[in-house]
């Protein structure tokens, strides 16, 4: 059900949405040209948590570069530093045992699950909703008490190193690890039975948020969004890296183009993730996690290097333009919903704004990985 | 948990015939029982701010579930995440905005001192709450864990109104 | 004569002190519910919680009074007393039991009507009178939303006078004694002889889901969407204006949850007939109350056109055809 | 392969077809060790910067499959080609050469579909004058990188229609990413 014709009056105000609002999950800030309650024009104002990631970049070792990514986006951390391991690895030449290659696709996809999980949490919160935030997040908990046994920390993980893992994963892990699988099903199954069932939540997301497939790639939408939109794209199928390859996993895509499709291709990607973490678990190998040869100083030659990854929110890249030293030359971040965000001017044109801000829960921002 | 032993207003006070001690006394226990906080958050620490409030650490035990999004209804400010000189302002009339009695808590590194983004070449970040806010409890962490931040809210009860909830263990 | 106003001012004195316990507690009850509901204790350390509304009060009560500049004094002050004062008024005329009622009269459920209506208005004062755009365009929104669901619980009020023959809330619930089967819900009513009444589950729903958009709750709590327009037509009021419209949003849900009890489920009547009084009407109401933070913390929000959909081109054309069946069957049975 | 295509279309693009460097000179650096990083680089630092053309990249070691350099002027119907084979744009962004006074605007494109082929367009500047013709035009979604990019080097976007800092704080007149850039 789409809104009611929209009869224009020429009187409008603006309304400012954010910097600190309920609905923005951060501290973004949507100008907005309101007729009543509908949007005539959005305006969005980025830079309220502008940190310059970038410049740290250049004015940093690689190494001491690490933990800023985890920093960009807190909720898919891992996502983010193994872009940067990756970006290195190419860079400066560096094998990776394959044990190591193993854990980091196993720790991705799970805070791969927990990011969704949150999401799912917020975004019913956007849509008035509160319970399902907290179910969510307890079985988020159960995610993050397994990686935190592992890595050391809850949310910022700086787990991997350039060439392996800081730390080795024991059967205590794996164990609880494949307890932890079925339960999350389970959870699975009762969300869909709790919220995707609603008609209320139905109702407030069928046909609301278009976003085109065309409009995907005149703006560079990918993640969830894309899929959501028809196209089939995800960086670990078109450009594997890591040993996503070695994977039996499917990309869920919807042709909706609404935000009900966006929100399913997201519940539909914690199965598959629980999959590859099943597989993960299976075909773990035994071996070092950490390159028996590996420069002491990470020194990449000379050149322009780039690594896509898909994280939870979309296709991260990062550009390492090395100039031989221990500084990158120029550290580039392509954050995902950056991209992703950049559509929702155009997009909300014309809607309600409850259906314009239910829309903005669609995209998952993470507003600190947009500001970088 | 850093807090300073700054005295409260309400020491100062010069003493009359009539005597509100007991008075005070209720109204600050009445006060740090629900403390509500403003629904804010800038960046990591934020996530953390509303896992405490969640399922399993469950800030409701002390009152201190009810996050409002409007900064007239709340009393405590939790500064979650870095803060940038694009945001200063913003915050501070959010601060300006909160009735009296209210109070500031800077809930990780960044928000205490600009954290790992103080470095050289920086030209965004304002160096921690304290530099425009009358912080009151410093809770560091990148980001804290949850714990962190419920201690920080009873270390919060017990600067506002001397009052502990329990015996503190180490003493007895 | 002077004993009737001493009556009146005991009634109105014993109205305000249980309205403010209601409310204080109902606050409490619900942060537990919602505590179980979403799998957490809730308030729970201080004897049980039993001390977090004094707390709160407490709280609020010595919190700064802030009026915003470029407010509307006036109507700012007044709002919250507005939105309290009719739902206090209110508990004047519900009966209790048989011999518990401040004041039976005549015309109870029509009062009640309009002092209800009260409670759009103070939203729109407030939202209106704090000159924010959040609060006005709440105060739109809720005002849109009283109207058009005043109208089919109007209706369905008017099956169950037609039914019983008066508006007196007393006699209503007194008709409705015996047992459940003489509840004005059950489709075969046997009170005064029988009745066949087989769409009074319909009216009682269109009522249900009527209060719940009246008294503002989720999924109807357009006004206060917490997600779009920050706090809605209280985003400016702190300390105890913003108390005084939580009171009164749950003064307003008892004084719903009596309606539909004295109205639909037998008063103060026991479900088999045994040991009239005001425990049962206590209980009925209290699991009415229950139902409602039930329903608030497992549906997410209605949009306003979904909203003002159902009430327009679903509930007021199943009232009225349910009105007109209602209205064919008296004349039949 | 939509990589040949892409290719043949760009070589005839540019008016003076350079021909295609098969084994470019970051390539070979990139196989070697650390070690021999080091002592080679003083001897790269005499090296000329790049010449405008065609670069087909090992994606295995760079993460891209066509590199292409060209001058302001071309961009647009570089970037038209692009739009017609249905790219989407990743990012733009800037790096700064400050030894050969000049800025460089990149702007990353890749696909949809399963025939990966990621493109990168760069175009240089002189740093006095940095002046790229936008391609929001095309890419709508360009008009944020592009204030990005503004934002932090200075490039100014002819034809962009709201070119105002977007990260930076309104007034902010300053290019955190320049390399002479002091807070």
């Amino acid at each position: 059900m789409s809104g009611p014709i929209h009869i224009r009056s020429d009187e409008t105000f603006t309304l400012n949405v954010g910097p600190q609002h309920p609905a923005t999950h951060g501290v973004l800030r949507v100008k907005m040209e309101m007729d009543g309650e509908y949007i005539v024009k959005a305006e969005t104002v980025l830079g309220y948590i502008h940190r310059m990631h970038e410049l740290m970049g250049e004015n940093r070792t690689y190494p001491q570069v690490l933990p800023n990514l985890s920093r960009l986006d807190y909720l898919g951390a891992m996502g983010y530093t193994h872009a940067h391991v990756l970006a290195i690895e190419r860079a400066a030449s560096i094998e990776v045992p394959e044990r190591a290659e193993y854990i980091r696709v196993l720790m991705v996809e799970l805070n791969r699950i927990s990011s969704h999980l949150f999401w799912f949490g917020a975004f019913v919160m956007d849509l008035g909703g509160f319970t399902p935030l907290m179910y969510a997040i307890e079985d988020r908990e159960h995610i993050l008490d397994l990686m935190e046994a592992v890595t050391g920390s809850r949310l910022t993980y700086c787990y991997f190193r350039f060439g392996g893992l800081y730390n080795d994963v024991d059967d205590d892990f794996i164990n609880a690890t494949r307890a932890v699988i079925p339960r999350l099903r389970k959870s699975l199954k009762k969300y869909d039975a709790l919220v995707t069932g609603n008609i209320i939540f139905r109702k407030r997301l069928e046909g609301i948020g278009p976003i085109s497939a065309e409009m995907c790639r005149k703006y560079g939408a990918t993640g969830p969004v894309a899929r959501g939109a028809g196209l089939d794209f995800d960086v670990r199928k078109n450009e594997p890296y890591s040993v996503y390859s070695e994977f039996d996993f499917d990309i869920p895509v919807y042709h909706e183009c609404d935000s009900l499709a966006r929100y399913n291709v997201r519940m539909d990607e914690m199965e598959q993730s629980l999959r590859i973490i099943e597989q993960a678990l299976d075909k773990l190998p035994e071996g070092p996690i950490m390159p028996k040869k590996k420069p002491k100083l990470i020194k990449p030659p000379k050149g322009d290097y780039y690594q896509a990854v898909e994280t939870a929110r979309g296709s991260f890249g990062i550009r390492i333009v090395s100039d031989g030293t221990k500084n990158a030359y120029r550290f580039k971040l392509r954050s995902p919903t950056y991209s992703n965000m950049s559509l929702f001017d155009e997009a909300c044109e014309g809607m309600m704004i409850m259906d314009a801000l239910a829309m903005m829960g669609s995209l998952d921002l993470v507003i600190p990985e947009i500001d970088r | 948990m850093g807090t300073q032993n700054v005295p409260s207003p309400l020491e100062e006070i010069p003493s009359s015939v009539v005597q509100f001690a007991a008075a005070d006394k209720l109204i600050n226990i009445g006060r740090v029982n629900s403390f509500w906080p403003l629904t804010f958050g800038i960046a990591c620490c934020a996530i953390e701010m509303m896992a405490t409030g969640c399922a399993r650490f469950d800030m409701s035990r002390f009152g201190a579930e009810v996050f409002r999004p409007s900064p007239r209804q709340a009393d405590l400010m939790i500064v979650a995440g870095t803060v940038t000189k694009k945001m200063m302002p913003g915050i501070k009339v959010l601060y300006d905005q909160m009735p009296e009695p209210k109070w500031v808590m800077a809930l990780g590194n960044c928000a205490i001192s600009g954290g790992p983004f103080a470095f050289e070449g920086q030209y965004s970040i304002v160096l921690g709450a304290d530099e425009f806010l009358p912080v009151d409890v410093y809770i560091p962490g990148c980001p804290p864990r949850p714990e962190a931040l419920l201690q920080g809210i009873l270390d919060l009860e017990n600067k506002v109104s001397g009052w502990n909830r329990w015996k503190n263990p180490e003493k007895a | 004569m002077d004993l009737t106003i001493f009556n009146a001012v005991i009634a109105v004195v014993i109205a305000i002190a249980f309205a403010a316990a209601n409310a204080a507690y109902l606050v409490l009850a619900e942060r537990r519910g919602a505590g179980r509901i979403q799998r957490r204790p809730g308030p729970n350390v201080n004897l049980f919680g039993l001390l977090q509304p004094p707390a709160d009060g407490i709280k609020l009560m010595t919190k700064q009074l802030m009026i915003p500049g470029g407010a509307d004094k006036a109507l700012f002050m007044v709002a919250p007393v507005l939105a309290m004062a009719p739902a206090i008024m209110s508990f004047v005329t519900i009966p209790f039991s048989n011999t518990i009622v401040a004041h039976s009269m005549n015309v109870g459920v029509l009062m009640i009507f309009a002092f209800a209506s009260f409670g759009g208005m103070a939203i729109l004062l407030a939202g209106w009178g704090s000159r924010n755009k959040y609060g006005v365009m709440a105060a739109v929104r809720a005002v849109s939303q009283n109207i058009s669901y005043e109208v089919p619980m109007l209706i369905t009020v008017i099956t169950i006078v037609m039914m019983t023959g008066t508006m007196n809330l007393h006699e209503i619930a007194s008709l409705q004694s015996g047992g459940f089967w003489n509840w004005n819900i059950f489709p075969v009513s046997m009170s005064d002889g029988f009745m066949l009444q087989p769409l009074m589950p319909i009216s009682f729903l269109i009522f249900f889901i009527c209060s719940l958009a009246e008294t503002n709750r989720a999924p109807f709590d357009l006004g206060e969407a917490e997600s779009e327009l920050v706090a809605g037509f209280h985003t400016e009021y702190g300390s105890m204006g913003f108390g005084l419209f939580f009171m009164g949003e749950y003064a307003n849900i008892v004084i719903g949850a009596s309606l539909i009890t004295i109205l639909f489920l037998g008063g103060w009547g026991c479900p088999f007939g045994l040991y009239p009084g005001v425990w049962w009407f206590l209980l009925k109401i209290y699991l009415l109350i229950f139902s409602f933070i039930w329903i608030r913390w497992t549906f997410p929000r209605t949009t306003i056109y979904g909203l003002l959909n159902l009430s327009w081109k679903i509930l007021i054309p199943i009232s009225l055809f349910n009105l007109l069946l209602t209205a064919g069957l008296l004349k039949v049975f | 392969m939509i990589k040949d295509t892409i290719k043949q279309a760009f070589l005839d693009l540019l008016p003076d077809p350079e021909p295609i460097i098969e084994e470019p000179v970051v390539e070979a650096a990139a196989n070697d060790t650390a070690e021999d990083g080091k002592k080679k680089k003083a001897v790269k630092k005499e090296e000329p910067p790049r010449v405008n053309g065609v670069l087909e990249c090992d994606h295995a070691a760079h993460g891209y499959d066509i590199d292409v350099q060209l001058e302001p002027g071309e961009l647009l119907a570089a970037v038209m080609i692009l739009d017609k084979n249905d790219f989407f744009l990743e990012s733009i962004t800037g790096v700064d050469w400050i030894k050969e006074k000049q800025l460089e605007s990149v702007y990353d494109f890749s696909r949809y579909d399963f025939d990966q082929c990621r493109v990168v367009i760069r175009t240089r500047t002189p740093r006095d004058n940095p002046n790229i013709p936008t391609i929001s035009k095309i890419y709508p979604g360009a008009n944020w990188h592009e204030r990005e990019t503004h934002d932090f080097f200075g490039i100014k976007f002819e034809g962009h229609p709201h070119l105002i800092p977007l990260l930076l704080p309104e007034d902010a007149d300053f290019h955190p990413l320049l390399k002479d850039f002091k807070p």
